[in-house]
């Protein structure tokens, strides 16, 4: 297995698979994995979210992933780590995106996850469109997300 | 040059992306927006807006001032919201 | 499902069938998983780790393990909490702890996963013995998972 | 009063539990860790060594200052290794 795997696709995935496959292909000092997942969440649940479409920039999506994920190796000494992302037309409670990071202490496991999500959040050429009953509607960009964001900047 | 267009500034340009030939004058990212604000009002509008469109040239993030050449990909989108 | 799950086994797992399962039990309004895996690791590749023996204290650990969860929802605001830990002999690689936490927002997952580790780190009361080829020897206690543990208490 | 120990102590000790009627002046952890520590010796050593023996009362981790009552569960142990 690379050390840093990037997959975006339209096709739904199970996300305790992706966990386990990624655990059997780790090294005998691995001692961390940690593992994210992002589910289509009805925002006030009484709001009556149907489905999300994410729309995506194919080409950059891969290359912008394929630069953090490497950056998150080597910034947090990471054995490995993978980063899968879906797009396309998504019901409630399925997976949108997949991370997950191996090293040989949690810490480093914890913080590279928390930055990738970070920046995937911020930086992934990802746009996502909600239907609801009363129609369609863009998500606006989160400005806490822009400063979970800027933490990592040094 | 070719110009792509995301999200929500795809439903108001009306396209996904274009061919376009722009004049001598357009040099950077924020001539290429007034330009194109020409052939598109709702383009311009959002533009506008501070903050609202972003821009990314051969598939890297830049800013209003980065230099544009005939042979660069240009796309411009809504902040994202990925993840 | 209960809001903190706490479990304590002698059996083996799969992190990936603990993460679906716990997945499928969220309601419409959780958007962010996350979750850690602990594996018995090879410290030093060349030490030649054969097995690893987890003793607990029977009772105590329960009771820590049920305080700390609840301790995570009320403080991260989670949705739901699993902590699942073994006991008794394991090979390399196997899985030793797994913590999920859920929540509407990555943020607060993310904190609270640290936190659970943090504390079954340095106050569950669990000691490894190790299985090498020299003989068996106990794990002494990491002064890094202290100062982890600490930067909690407020 | 019940005490229990954990780990190498438990392998020092060479049990993993003893019921114990400690004299009257064993009023605190402190005192019943010297009064164990008198029928075993390696017990003393691992005392003698500071921070190494911890102590949980009634499954509570408590302090050496910490007041014992005769149906007290007392239990020993090194710092915990979990997770």
């Amino acid at each position: 297995m690379a050390r840093a795997l990037v997959q975006v696709q339209e096709m739904a995935f199970t996300p305790g698979e992706e966990l386990d496959a990624f655990i059997r292909a780790g090294r005998a000092d691995e001692g961390a994995v940690v593992s994210f997942t992002g589910l289509v969440r009805d925002m006030a649940l009484n709001d009556g979210l149907k489905a999300l479409t994410l729309e995506h920039y194919p080409g950059m999506t891969e290359r912008q992933l394929i630069a953090i994920a490497d950056e998150a190796l080597t910034r947090f000494g990471l054995h490995r780590c993978l980063v899968l992302h879906r797009y396309g037309r998504m019901s409630l409670r399925e997976p949108i995106v997949f991370v997950a990071t191996s090293a040989a202490h949690r810490g480093s496991a914890f913080e590279a996850a928390c930055f990738l999500m970070d920046w995937l959040k911020t930086k992934a050429p990802f746009w996502k469109l909600e239907e609801t009953a009363e129609g369609e509607r863009w998500v606006d960009a989160r400005a806490e997300d822009d400063a979970a964001a800027a933490r990592w900047v040094s | 040059m070719k110009v792509r267009y995301f999200a929500w500034l795809r439903q108001r340009t009306g396209c996904t992306g274009e061919e376009v030939d722009p004049p001598e004058g357009v040099r950077n990212v924020a001539d290429l927006m007034a330009y194109l604000g020409g052939r598109h009002p709702r383009f311009a509008e959002a533009c506008a807006a501070s903050g609202v469109v972003r821009c990314a040239v051969n598939q890297e993030h830049v800013g209003p001032e980065h230099p544009l050449a005939p042979t660069d990909e240009v796309a411009f989108f809504p902040p994202v919201t990925g993840g």
